[in-house]
């Protein structure tokens, strides 16, 4: 009797879950695109979709942890940019492959540091100070290129954004490691639980003796790092890099994160929602797009299906 | 005087089911002070946040000046003449202290507009009017805590309140502000004011309040004039049997030197302190606002930016610059405001039992969940933690639970210093009686522990040995019994050098 | 109450979608078969790639390649990106070579990124032409562009040296986007050119607007600021244009510059330009249809599909005749002034 | 005499003083550098160029003010625009065209406000979400095209001089000083404080905050429309998919240099109103001293970093001791 109840809440704490929800909006964008879009149920067309989702999907991993821990980084996108630019001018002038890639993630954790070193020593809002960033590292973008696309890569470096492995793209290979990896950071490791606790109550987890500070510099590091690896791939899959190279990124991956059920004001979510909705998204965007449907629409469907998602968990 | 203004019968309130309130009963009368006192979870706020309008009562009649109402929100109860001063002040720290008394008050406007200078005027004659030192037109963050308590009390004087309800007052103040307060109580008082006083010290209330209403589980269980009772008769009351010994303090064998501070200063209230805590002994650090008791605990611990001095550990010089260095050092602090400093509160027993200790219970960053289960489960035992599981969200915990878990957390560091800031404030008399045991306890094991209290007799009945501060310097020591009450707060008021010969 | 709403919403997502999937505005209504082109014997299938969706010029290109569809019998998606955006528009394209359409053209963002995703149809044996904009080193059969770049830069300097009385004094260089490869190579050929044939040009700056109309027209008012002796603007981008003229005109009415002392020649596009046009601001302009583009893609489309081929002028019906080199087809500038500013329906 | 000298002391540490100075001091470094910067006819050119974001800025202000933030203005600026111009090519007299423009404006800002008050979601994602909405219904209503051709009357809005200074100007001057009044001593001015200051208290206090909210957002939909309507005829021609796309960050730039703080509770018009100057005369003072197009956009993160910092200075030193 005890048991049979206690399956019956179990069953309805499933139902409310809002895991189970945004797995019911890819049900119904199965559903949907797979009567209507021709070719979209393909082994091929899956693989495409998650190709187009790896780098974002990449990125997505250090902003969810940053929304967590209640920051935020708007200038991933602009970091995108100075991180592929970087990588692609070291190897449009011939250094060895890896070196340029070393040198791109390099420039991401530079670049991520000074953030953090704004955001944690100084202590200005997040907010405020990537607002700054973004324009400023954006600026760099074009200071390197002088406006004029990187392109002219060895052809090995193509491998990273075209290669597969066992039939699955080395990005989506890459994205499935890092999202295990960092679910696993996060739920057993020391620094996850200094990352939910700052994004809770940060005075508190600073009167536990946490170096408040230092995690949030190194969260701000590892955005920039994680953001030079996904705009690593990002260059090899376009062949080139050029100024406005990931600009707007920043938006989507909120998007994305907040329809997977991420707090903005930090403290809760998971993980797995902020995927999924990073799946939502990236089928959404190719549903329509095999449907031939115009991108003008695609922004009215993603705005109110934001709505959706985030008011349904609260009602 | 002694004309009934408000009476509450009968009260009720459930909420989803389960009653917060079943009979509970409060009679007001112009010009007297109610106290209003009950353990946490008696329904002591409910109770207050029916009068004022918050929530809706599911039984019972609200008479006010003979009439039945109701009010359904707090702008009506506010208007018909009944404030309440919450524990956490409802003040807009970013406006000015005139604006704060007269927010949207249209007597303060003319033409639609706001009318500045007259808002000023009237707001300085209102702070003037009952003792306040400041000016009107600074904002309310720039002020000290009492001073803002007082902003509070003249928003309800320019609110014309008729009844007052005051909750925990004192919490938040020293000791010699708590007299202080008093005075404005008494003009109030002469005023006609009613008061409902809500406190769980009961020395204030024996010295302030009038009559006593004890609610214990949602019911009023005993009422009587102050005069007429008696300090163990109300704890009875309250927890409903006998409390015998309330600081049940054993004595520890006092060892060796653990802990030592040479001239610490923070830059601004600690001038020049020197001590030092011996193994198995609770050091009291005792004085009025401003003489660096509560401050000299935040220094220690590496929370005040340019505080310096010498500290020894073990004999071993260390430095103190921030609370990692301080746990590094094992040193732990347990902080007076317990949901900003101490708990986190949406996060469950086992979080933030660890928060602390976590890194420690890693293999190369990654936590050995067997260990932190086993010091999870050894410290809820030991600290007799009351809770329906470890994964328990803290704030489903009663105040006193609450601060177990605090004090689990620093145990849980295995730490030589345990450094106690105000450690049971907001808590109730149970809870309390738990606590104090188990510092003692904690004493007796050989751990060296420094407590600070806004409590006078939480210092006299807990500590071995008494500093006591005035103006950031030590001004008197006293040993275990050699102080009372009157001695350890004249010490207090004492200037340093008028005691040079003392101890 | 929220529930209400949240269902509301919901119902508003699905309606948008079904009136989405209603009307493929997009698309040109077909002969025959419907949207489906899956079976074998349904009509051939073009996408057609703008760099962006949304501005005018690409709006005009729209309407040449629906018509081309209409007067070939074919079907033509015409979808891109709502900005300029590589990584979006290398997914779009992807997604139709998952849909193996049977043609792409498409308008490149950034002239090398292609590379792999041509590759990639031509192993799906899908045919690929470029317009507007060429993609360098790429498996593309034919690249649609109105003319050389060199020609085209050296169009637009001379649309502006014909208005003025000598080519001699300041000029300021307007463009939009400082990343974009084709305006990038106009403005090295008018540069080129100013530098080898006239020496008392001076060049004040290169402004770029990112393709913001407001940010055209600040850059515009601040650099007239600057150079009160400013005898012309060069504007290699078709928002640019109507914001100097609108600059120019409102520095002469205030007074700072004299009338007619600052010419501006360069990109026009007629609909834009022609309230400037007409009221003397500029007297000249040069433009290339980008309905014809849009045609031209979806005829080149058409015949690589049938197997014929592309010959040096051919004529194209609706179009005209067409100069071809090796793989590049060409459709031809033109100059326009008041007189025939309203022929022109774009 | 003591009452005057803590004014005094009160204007020199104004929260807005820093950021005045500094705008004092980048105005005098361009006009070293530039010989054409330090003119009339420069400073009102100026004074052109920023006034659509000035007006934008001050409707961020106070939405920052309660502790709000919106990022959907570019889109609703869109929007209004777009309607606007289409009512003027439908042939509407231009006062029924600006009524209607800004009353979609202010019932679209209270449709951002009613869905962050009703929904219980949080303001920026709300504003999110109609971030999208707003500009794709703008694409969609104008099928993509450029919208153009605008009576003279329409233009004139945009174009017209009352003065020394064009009407957009005027406009924005008015917007700015009624905006500094009713903030000042409108008591919903100092609710907008209030609310932001401590929200909770406010509950308690009985405040309808909710109300306040839709209201607030209302006000700044207004001036969205305004600002809409002056786009349209400023520059003659309005293309939905690219008008004001980076306006969320600019005027929140703005605002946020100018003192208002993030978290609600702060925030004035003086302060906004010299944060979107000295972002404009960057801008401005740039192109003038011929600095190279790429390096455009760094100096200006770099200046909006740097105004922060000042910021920060001056409250550090409020702060402690």
């Amino acid at each position: 009797m005890v048991q049979q109840s206690s399956s019956h809440a179990k069953m309805l704490c499933v139902l409310k879950s809002r895991y189970t929800l945004l797995i019911g909006i890819i049900a119904l964008e199965f559903l949907l695109f797979g009567f209507l879009a021709p070719y979209f149920l393909t082994l091929g067309n899956i693989l495409n979709i998650l190709r187009q989702i790896s780098e974002i999907g990449m990125i997505s991993i250090p902003l969810t942890f940053l929304l967590l821990s209640g920051h935020m980084d708007l200038s991933v996108g602009s970091i995108v940019g100075v991180c592929g630019i970087t990588c692609g001018m070291l190897l449009r002038a011939g250094q060895p492959v890896v070196l340029a890639i070393l040198a791109g993630i390099a420039a991401g954790a530079v670049v991520g540091f000074i953030n953090g070193v704004i955001v944690g020593k100084l202590k200005i809002q997040a907010v405020v100070v990537t607002i700054g960033t973004q324009v400023m590292f954006r600026g760099l973008c074009y200071i390197m290129t002088s406006g004029r696309a990187v392109s002219g890569y060895p052809l090995s470096f193509y491998v990273l954004g075209g290669g597969d492995i066992l039939g699955l793209p080395i990005s989506v290979l890459v994205l499935g490691l890092c999202y295990v990896g960092a679910w696993f950071v996060l739920e057993r490791t020391y620094f996850g639980r200094y990352i939910l606790a700052i994004g809770n109550n940060q005075n508190t987890t600073r009167y536990s003796g946490i170096r408040v500070d230092r995690v949030k510099i190194l969260l701000f590091t590892f955005c920039g790092i994680m953001t030079a690896v996904a705009s690593i791939f990002l260059i090899s899959r376009l062949s080139s890099a050029e100024a406005t190279l990931g600009s707007g990124y920043e938006l989507d991956i909120i998007t994305a994160a907040l329809i997977g059920g991420i707090d903005i004001n930090g403290g809760s979510g998971k993980l797995q929602g902020t995927f999924l909705g990073i799946l939502i998204i990236g089928i959404l965007r190719n549903g329509l797009n095999l449907m031939g449907l115009s991108v003008i629409y695609q922004s009215i469907i993603l705005g109110v299906l934001l709505l959706v998602a985030v008011a349904k968990r609260k009602g | 005087m002694g004309e009934t203004i408000l009476e509450m019968q009968h009260i009720a309130k459930a909420f989803s089911g389960v009653y917060a309130l079943k009979d509970a009963q409060l009679t007001l009368q112009k010009g007297r002070v109610m106290a209003l006192v009950g353990e946490n979870g008696a329904g002591k706020s409910t109770l207050m946040r029916i009068l004022t309008g918050i929530y809706d009562h599911d039984g019972g009649t609200i008479l006010y000046k003979g009439q039945p109402v109701h009010f359904k929100n707090a702008m009506q109860a506010r208007d018909a003449g009944i404030a309440i001063i919450h524990q956490e002040f409802n003040l807009f720290p970013n406006l000015t202290v005139a604006e704060n008394i007269f927010l949207g008050d249209k007597s303060v406007q003319s033409h639609g507009l706001v009318d500045w200078q007259a808002m000023n005027r009237r707001a300085q004659e209102l702070v003037d009017s009952i003792g306040g030192t400041f000016s009107v037109e600074e904002k309310v963050q720039e002020l000290s805590v009492q001073n803002q308590q007082v902003v509070e009390i003249v928003k309800a004087l320019a609110a014309n309140a008729e009844v007052l309800i005051m909750d925990e007052p004192t919490s938040a103040l020293p000791e010699s502000e708590v007299q202080h307060l008093f005075r404005t109580i008494r003009g109030l008082k002469a005023r006609g004011v009613a008061i409902v006083y809500v406190s769980h010290r009961l020395n204030e209330i024996f010295e302030i309040c009038d009559d006593i209403t004890v609610l214990r589980d949602g019911v009023t269980a005993f009422l009587s004039e102050v005069g007429a009772t008696t300090q163990q008769e109300v704890v009875a009351q309250m927890i409903g049997k006998e409390v015998t010994v309330l600081y049940p303090k054993q004595d520890a064998e006092i060892g060796g030197v653990v802990f030592e501070a040479r001239h610490l200063s923070d830059g601004d209230t600690v001038k020049d302190l020197s001590f030092c805590v011996h193994k198995g002994e609770i050091l009291g650090l005792y004085g009025l606002v401003g003489s660096g008791a509560t401050e000299c605990p935040e220094a220690l611990f590496g929370l005040v930016r340019g505080a310096h001095g010498t500290f020894l550990m073990d004999g071993r010089e260390i430095s103190l610059h921030s609370p990692a260095q301080a746990v590094a050092n094992r040193i732990a602090y347990v902080p007076p405001d317990r949901h900003r400093q101490g708990i986190i509160r949406q996060l469950s027993i086992r979080f933030n039992l660890t928060l602390a200790v976590v890194r420690r219970l890693c293999t190369r960053s990654v936590i050995r969940r067997k260990d932190e289960q086993a010091t999870v489960d050894d410290y809820i035992r030991k600290l007799r933690v009351k809770c329906a599981g470890d994964s328990q969200k803290v704030t489903f915990l009663s105040g006193g639970n609450q601060q177990k878990v605090v004090i689990a957390k620093w145990l849980a560091t295995n730490p030589a210093l345990l450094i106690l800031n105000d450690p049971t404030r907001g808590v109730d008399v149970g809870a309390k009686a738990e606590i104090y045991s188990l510092i003692s306890e904690l004493a007796c094991a050989g751990m060296a522990i420094v407590i600070t209290s806004s409590e006078i007799s939480e210092i006299l009945g807990m500590s071995d040995r008494i500093l006591v501060l005035n103006e950031g310097v030590v001004s008197r020591e006293f040993l275990r019994g050699q102080a009372d009450q009157k001695s350890l707060l004249s010490a207090a008021l004492m200037r340093p050098d008028e005691t040079q010969g003392g101890v | 109450m929220k529930k209400a709403i949240a269902i509301i919403l919901a119902a508003g997502l699905m309606l948008a979608m079904a009136a989405c999937t209603g009307t493929p505005a997009p698309s040109a209504s077909t002969p025959a078969s419907g949207s489906g082109s899956a079976e074998g014997q349904a009509t051939r299938t073009y996408f057609v790639n703008p760099k962006m969706v949304g501005a005018a010029y690409w709006e005009a290109a729209k309407e040449g390649a629906l018509q081309a569809g209409e007067d070939l019998g074919v079907e033509v998606i015409w979808n891109g990106t709502s900005e300029v955006d590589v990584a979006k528009q290398i997914n779009m394209v992807t997604d139709m070579i998952t849909r193996k359409v049977d043609g792409i053209a498409v308008a490149v963002n950034d002239a090398t990124s292609m590379t792999n995703v041509f590759n990639q149809a031509k192993e799906a044996g899908i045919p690929v032409v470029t317009f507007d904009s060429d993609s360098e080193n790429a498996e593309r059969s034919y690249c649609i562009l109105p003319d050389t770049d060199e020609a085209i830069g050296e169009a637009f300097l001379s649309a502006l040296i014909n208005q003025m009385p000598e080519p001699k004094g300041k000029v300021a260089v307007m463009i939009a986007s400082p990343s974009a490869a084709n305006i990038i190579a106009w403005r090295d050929a008018a540069l080129a050119k100013i530098e080898a044939d006239y020496p008392d040009i001076e060049i004040v700056g290169v402004y770029p607007s990112n393709d913001d109309q407001q940010k055209a027209y600040e850059n515009a008012k601040s650099f007239i600021q600057a150079n009160p002796d400013l005898a012309g603007i060069l504007c290699l981008a078709g928002a640019e244009t109507p914001a100097a003229c609108k600059a120019v005109q409102e520095a002469v009415e205030a007074g700072q510059l004299e009338e007619g002392q600052v010419k501006i020649g360069g990109m026009g596009i007629p609909s834009l330009v022609r309230e400037y046009i007409k009221d003397g601001t500029m007297t000249e302009s040069v433009m290339w249809n980008p309905m014809s583009m849009g045609y031209l893609s979806v005829w080149a489309l058409d015949q690589i599909a049938q197997g014929n081929e592309i010959t040096d002028g051919m004529e194209v019906p609706g179009v005209g005749t067409i100069k071809v080199e090796d793989d590049r087809i060409y459709c031809g500038t033109f100059r326009f002034t008041a007189e025939d500013v309203d022929n022109y329906q774009f | 005499m003591k009452q005057h000298k803590s004014r005094l002391s009160r204007i020199f540490s104004a929260r807005e003083m820093p950021i005045i100075v500094f705008t004092l001091l980048v105005y005098g470094a361009f006009s070293v550098m530039a010989p054409n910067f330090n003119t009339f006819n420069n400073v009102s050119v100026i004074a052109q160029q920023i006034t659509i974001n000035g007006i934008v800025a001050l409707g961020m202000t106070i939405v920052i003010m309660i502790g709000g933030m919106d990022l959907s203005v570019g889109s609703l600026l869109s929007l209004c625009g777009v309607f606007a111009g289409m009512m003027d090519n439908a042939g509407l007299p231009v006062a029924l065209t600006v009524l209607l423009t800004l009353v979609i404006g202010t019932a679209l800002g209270a449709l951002n406000g009613l869905l962050i008050v009703k929904l219980h979601i949080p303001d920026i994602i709300v504003t999110l979400a109609t971030m999208n909405i707003f500009r794709g219904v703008a694409v969609m209503v104008t099928r993509s095209q450029w919208i153009t051709d605008f009576s003279d009357a329409f233009l004139h809005i945009g174009s017209s001089k009352g003065g020394l200074f064009s009407i957009p100007i005027l406009l924005y001057v008015a917007v700015a000083v009624v905006f500094a009044v009713c903030l000042r001593w409108l008591p919903f001015g100092r609710l907008l404080y209030a609310v932001g200051g401590n929200r909770e208290a406010a509950v308690l206090m009985g405040l309808n905050v909710p109300s306040v909210k839709i209201r607030v957002y209302a006000v700044n939909g207004f001036l969205l429309g305004l600002a809409g309507l002056l786009f349209a005829s400023m520059f003659g021609s309005i293309q939905a998919a690219t008008a004001a796309t980076s306006l969320q960050f600019q005027t929140m730039g703005s605002a946020l240099i100018g003192g208002a703080n993030i978290f609600g509770g702060a925030g004035s018009v003086l302060g906004t109103v010299f944060g979107t100057i000295l972002l404009g005369m960057i801008k401005n003072g740039l192109v003038q001293i011929h600095a190279s197009e790429y390096w455009l956009d760094f100096i200006t993160g770099a200046v909006i970093l740097l105004a922060l910092l000042v910021n920060l200075i001056q409250l550090r030193k409020k702060g402690r001791c």
